[in-house]
């Protein structure tokens, strides 16, 4: 049983040590020459007025909604396909309720007519 | 750089460490998207097909500055944009070369009045001047040679053995 | 005094960015700065956003000031010609033509009938040219990479007959007062036949490339549209009031340059939005070609003949004859130290450069440098539109709405 | 074609000693001095006249007569799309208070070309909507384009005047 977890925490273990390797070899490698002007934000050549972190406007919530409602809940659905056979009729309860509850969201999105795409 | 000082000048190492890098350095210089004036025009001309200027590795001009290397000042520097242009070299990551391209550029050029900035040297520092009115392609293509062949003999922590500039 | 529409105002920066420092945060304030991929040079928007429509635009410009008029006052009639090669540099013979056709008139001087038709030939190719470089980066801020490569094959064509006929690329300075600088090369006629057979199949090709491409007409149909009242009040002149349907060409309504004695067509589109500037340029260029080649039939029957006028007091007369002629070498002297005197008095005249009507009015005092050249160029009086245009559109929209303006900065900040 | 003197006529029936007659521009264009507090109104009225129908504001440009009084000048070029003609209208401005009403709620074309002829020759548009530079920095000082400020020449860089020129130049050797 561990073994196929050693290989997944194998594959974990290079991805995260190819990563960080790659950071710290140009920290270390390129030339380090931080100066009060370069590290001004960058403004397309003007000196920025006012605070960066301005309200959102709400209407971006929707977009939030979307995407919750077409990739996270899918993905939930894999490792269900996987096992749906043998989960057998509870399974299918859990996951109809989960579907459910999203609907809730899918339907709130359609009447908003953010899925209107013109 | 970083591993230069640290493991001392190693002679040969060193050396073909630089000339490594400094290869990369010449062949991969992305421009900055900078145009002011008629020079911007003849520099797309010379991005265009007949005088593809990608064939030098500057196949994309970086819109920001953090990404870019190499600032060519193409056009007229005004009085209103002397402050802005100081702010985008500034704000360019090291090592970085400025091409001032067209006579406005590099002395005021036609314009010696109130509002043009005479010559863009009295904002930033310049390596290669390119002169002409707009300079014909090839002319801008030869001053990015040039300064090619001055990067070529830069020292690895990115400073140029020799400052003078060259005039083309 | 009518009460100002206010819908119709153009705002100016600072009254967007006061009130968001004052603390209005319904909005907010975004700077597409005078260093952005798509404002076509150092143009600086300040936009108000509301999400990602847009809820007003200031344009801010000077960043490109170059003084040019107050320069040209200290220059003679003929060294000014130069100065105006650089205020639109996707189209310097049209300025030169403008201020050329101004001083012409002050001094009422004529222009011989060869001068003239070479005169319109040029032009016509300028307009191509410039037409070519609108439709390159339009297409490239639409992310239309190939047209760009296409577009600026056919323009080194056509810079390549004005160095044969000038030296100079871009920056000609051909037309100079009373004709032109030199005489016209004897391979130029073939060349610019060559050119002019080819130009329509390239024209066919761009419009293969984007005109019925279901993108491009996504991303332009119906955005940035203004209607024909309004681009009146903005004095929106060109390409851009022809799409909003109304015909006004000055090459046909008020010619110059004997553009009435050729036949062209003046296209005109709708309902003025992008795809309708579009659709008219593109109409223009095949326009234009029309033009040039009827230009260059009446060159070749013409055949060889004068290119500048033969008013000593105005053209210096040609090298040979000042070896052996005295007035000869005292008008070439008297020309090159001090120029030609104008009379007193104040001269205006308009033609249709690709962008709009450019206008250049001159006052003379009588002596030889001008005393005050104003130049009332398209781009500076169309950017006044963009505010109203860009209301309610999205920010993307916003980067096709402004390549669709054409605007040429060196020609707004003068 | 308008002649000048019909439309002479009918301004000055409209506007009495407000509106004078004037040579002729050498371009030919008819020309009308107008006092600086009607200018609004003569344009108005030249817009809306159906008749006349200057519909068009062409060009609005100052001008700076030194040594004249009134020194500064502000041209106006009315186009009429139906007749096909330009007309122009001169406004003295004196330099004491070069004031004049704004044209912005006759045409919005007027917005930057005022903004302009402020900022070059610091002649005033009451009652525009936003009185400020457009051409030259905010920080700006004077007017650049009046006759009695200089062009701003700077000494040439030759291999003579090595010292002067990289004084203003500190960044040219590094």
């Amino acid at each position: 049983m561990l073994g196929s977890y050693a290989a997944i925490l194998a594959m974990f273990g290079i991805a995260a040590f190819i990563a960080v390797f790659v950071i710290t070899l140009s920290r270390f490698l390129g030339p380090q020459k931080p100066t009060v002007r370069k590290l001004a934000p960058y403004e397309s050549g003007m000196e920025p007025i006012g605070e960066a972190m301005t309200r959102f406007p709400i209407k971006f919530n929707l977009v939030a909604m979307s995407f919750i409602l077409f990739d996270i809940e899918v993905i939930f659905f894999f490792p269900y396909a996987l096992v749906y056979r043998d989960l057998g009729v509870p399974g299918l309860y859990a996951m109809g309720l989960f579907l459910l509850v999203l609907l809730v969201g899918l339907v709130y999105e359609l009447k908003k007519g953010a899925l209107t795409w013109d | 750089m970083g591993l230069e000082t640290k493991a001392g000048d190693l002679g040969v190492v060193t050396t073909s460490l630089e000339t490594v890098v400094n290869w990369g350095r010449t062949n991969a210089m992305w421009p900055l998207l900078f145009g002011l004036a008629c020079c911007a025009i003849e520099m797309m001309g010379a991005q265009g097909a007949n005088y593809d200027l990608s064939r030098f590795g500057m196949e994309i001009n970086r819109a920001s500055p953090r990404q870019a290397d190499l600032i060519i000042v193409a056009g007229r520097v005004s009085r209103k944009m002397a402050p802005v242009i100081r702010r985008l070299y500034d704000q360019m990551s090291e090592p970085k070369w400025v091409i001032a391209m067209g006579d406005c550029a590099s002395c005021g050029g036609v314009f010696n009045n109130y509002a043009i900035v005479q010559g863009v040297d009295e904002v930033i520092p310049v390596d290669v001047y390119v002169a002409g009115c707009p300079p014909r392609p090839e002319a801008l293509i030869d001053g990015i040679v040039q300064l090619h062949k001055k990067v070529e003999r830069m020292k690895l922590d990115g400073t140029l053995r020799d400052r003078t500039p060259i005039h083309v | 005094m009518t009460t100002i529409d206010r819908t119709l105002s153009v705002p100016s920066p600072k009254s967007i960015t006061a009130p968001a420092l004052a603390g209005k945060t319904d909005t907010m304030v975004l700077n597409m700065g005078p260093h952005h991929p798509s404002t076509h040079g150092v143009l600086r928007l300040v936009v108000e956003l509301d999400g990602e429509t847009v809820v007003n635009v200031a344009p801010d410009v000077g960043f490109l000031h170059t003084g040019i008029e107050k320069n040209m006052e200290f220059k003679t009639y003929q060294q000014a010609v130069v100065m105006t090669d650089r205020t639109d540099y996707l189209a310097p013979l049209s300025n030169n033509l403008s201020y050329v056709l101004a001083v012409e008139k002050l001094l009422a001087c004529e222009v011989p009938e060869r001068a003239t038709v070479a005169r319109v030939l040029l032009v016509e190719l300028q307009r191509i040219s410039s037409h070519l470089v609108w439709l390159g980066t339009h297409a490239l801020d639409l992310a239309a990479m190939s047209v760009f490569l296409y577009g600026f094959r056919e323009r080194e064509q056509i810079l390549d007959i004005f160095e044969m006929v000038s030296g100079a690329r871009m920056m000609t300075s051909y037309f100079r007062v009373g004709g032109l600088a030199y005489d016209l090369p004897s391979d130029f006629l073939p060349t610019v036949k060559a050119l002019l057979d080819i130009m329509p199949g390239r024209i066919d090709e761009y419009e293969d490339l984007l005109t019925n491409n279901t993108i491009w007409q996504e991303r332009t149909i119906g955005i940035g549209a203004i209607d024909s009242a309004a681009a009146i009040q903005y004095g929106y002149t060109g390409p851009g009031l022809r799409a909003t349907g109304i015909d006004w060409d000055l090459r046909k309504d008020m010619p110059y340059c004997g553009y009435e004695t050729y036949d062209f067509a003046v296209p005109i589109a709708s309902n003025g939005d992008i795809y309708d500037r579009y659709l008219v340029r593109v109409a223009e260029m095949r326009e234009s070609v029309k033009i040039a080649r009827q230009a260059w039939q009446r060159l070749k029957d013409m055949g060889p003949g004068a290119f500048v006028t033969n008013d000593r007091k105005v053209a210096p007369p040609p090298k040979t004859e000042i070896t052996h002629s005295m007035e000869s070498l005292i008008h070439h002297f008297k020309l090159w130290t001090e120029g030609f005197k104008p009379p007193r008095g104040d001269a205006i005249a308009a033609i249709e450069s690709p962008r709009g009507e450019l206008a250049t009015y001159i006052v003379s005092d009588g002596g030889p440098k001008p005393y005050r050249v104003h130049l009332r160029t398209p781009s500076f009086i169309n950017l006044q539109a963009l505010p109203h245009m860009a209301k309610g559109q999205l920010v993307a929209d916003l980067v096709a709405l402004i390549a669709s303006m054409d605007p040429v900065l060196g020609e707004v900040d003068r | 074609m308008i002649d000048h003197e019909t439309l002479l006529a009918r301004l000055q029936a409209t506007f009495g000693d407000a509106v004078t007659s004037a040579p002729a521009m050498r371009s030919g264009e008819s020309v009308f001095h107008v006092a600086s507090d009607r200018i609004a109104d003569v344009a108005l009225w030249l817009r809306d006249d159906s008749e006349f129908a200057f519909t068009f504001l062409e060009n609005l440009c100052g001008v700076d007569y030194l040594g004249r009084t009134p020194r500064f000048e502000v041209v106006y070029h009315l186009l009429s799309m139906k007749h096909r003609q330009r007309i122009c209208l001169k406004v003295g401005v004196a330099e004491a208070k070069p004031h004049l009403p704004t044209l912005t709620g006759v045409w919005q074309t007027a917005n930057y070309q005022e903004r302009e002829a402020y900022d070059m020759f610091g002649i005033v548009f009451d009652g525009h909507p936003n009185p400020e530079r457009i051409l030259m920095p905010d920080d700006w000082h004077g007017h650049p384009q009046r006759k009695d400020v200089p062009l701003g020449y700077e000494e040439v860089a030759f291999s003579i005047n090595d010292e002067q020129i990289y004084a203003r130049k500190p960044f040219a050797q590094e």
